[in-house]
């Protein structure tokens, strides 16, 4: 299926994009994090993330649908 | 409610937003970029945000301190880009009838918006190095 | 540091004189004359002070928020004269390298204001009387 | 001796006067209080005022001396 992220701060950086659209068999959130770790050499661990799929805040073990937009929320710092 | 602001902070005009007849009482946060941080020399901040979400969950938050408070009125601006030192990153207004609903709904917005509101700032440091805060 | 004043407090002036490269938080509070008190409809307040005995509680008052909390810059003005519902009867800013620091001092400065400043009010109900509060 | 009085609030509409000066034989702020509360029917109890003598907040007990000027401050109020 095919999914949308949108990469933000440190992640953007190591991404080198702002987003992507990408094929993928991950089936959650965390599995599709893992595989981008993989493929842009992510160093902030998956357990200091948030994510959030269509606008909502969701776990890392949520569910993947096609079509889905993903953003991954680093850890935030505002103020 | 809340707004993100590539350009200078206009608190005269966030703080007209929230005047009403039976407020007594205005506490304003502004939280401003300093010259150092843990010791070490700042030269400025970037700052970047998801609109989306911090729209959302900032609604949330007035929400929040509106039932926890009784406050009457929440304003929120966060800057977003490149910022020198001395200039306004983020401005919250809390209106009640009296004060001490609004230092702790003005507390509890800033407070919580430090934690939840996807915005993340790098710093820049007098030897050129930069950093992501808390990554 | 502290002002009386017969005409509208001017924020925007009071708080550029609080700026400086080591704040990092400022807190204002601003008490506004509200429509009403205690149940009853007010439909203006008429302030009166002692311009000397204020200045010195003030600056001890500025002292001691400093002492306690580490705040850097303490800047408060008070209007004088007849108020409308809506205006600004005081404005108080205090700046420090952190939020804590900021918030206590703020609100420690209101509060001994509020209990020590020789300042009185005279409040105009809806029923065209009039009341010293707390005499 | 004589000693000035400043008026302020509610004294100063029941003196109707912002200030006065008096011959008195009060030796204390008190007693000019008391003094006072017979001349000008003030409604204040002095339990409740604070006092200044020459722009410095003094206890009620203070002596007084000739040419002192006296601020009698009621229950304040100000924010």
């Amino acid at each position: 299926m095919k999914i949308t992220i949108h990469y933000f701060a440190m992640l953007r950086e190591q991404a080198r994009r702002d987003e992507e659209s990408r094929e993928t068999n991950a089936t959650t959130v965390a599995e599709l994090y893992a595989e981008l770790t993989q493929a842009h050499g992510f160093t902030i661990p998956a357990g200091n993330l948030r994510a959030a799929v269509n606008d909502a805040f969701v776990k890392m073990d949520a569910p993947l649908r096609d079509g889905d937009v993903v953003t991954f929320i680093p850890p935030v710092a505002g103020g | 409610m809340f707004e993100l602001s590539e350009r200078p902070l206009d608190g005269v005009k966030l703080r007209a937003t929230l005047t009403e007849p039976a407020a007594g009482a205005l506490v304003i946060f502004e939280g401003w970029v300093r010259n150092e941080n843990e010791g070490r020399p700042v030269t400025g901040l970037f700052y970047e945000a998801e609109p989306k979400l911090c729209a959302s969950e900032m609604e949330k938050i007035a929400g929040e301190a509106k039932a926890k408070f009784g406050v009457l009125g929440v304003r929120v601006a966060h800057r977003v880009g490149q910022l020198a030192i001395g200039e306004m990153a983020v401005w919250v207004g809390v209106t009640a009838g009296h004060r001490d609903a609004a230092f702790a709904g003005c507390r509890y917005v800033i407070d919580e918006l430090k934690k939840r509101l996807p915005v993340w700032k790098k710093e820049h440091y007098a030897d050129q190095t930069t950093r992501w805060v808390g990554m």
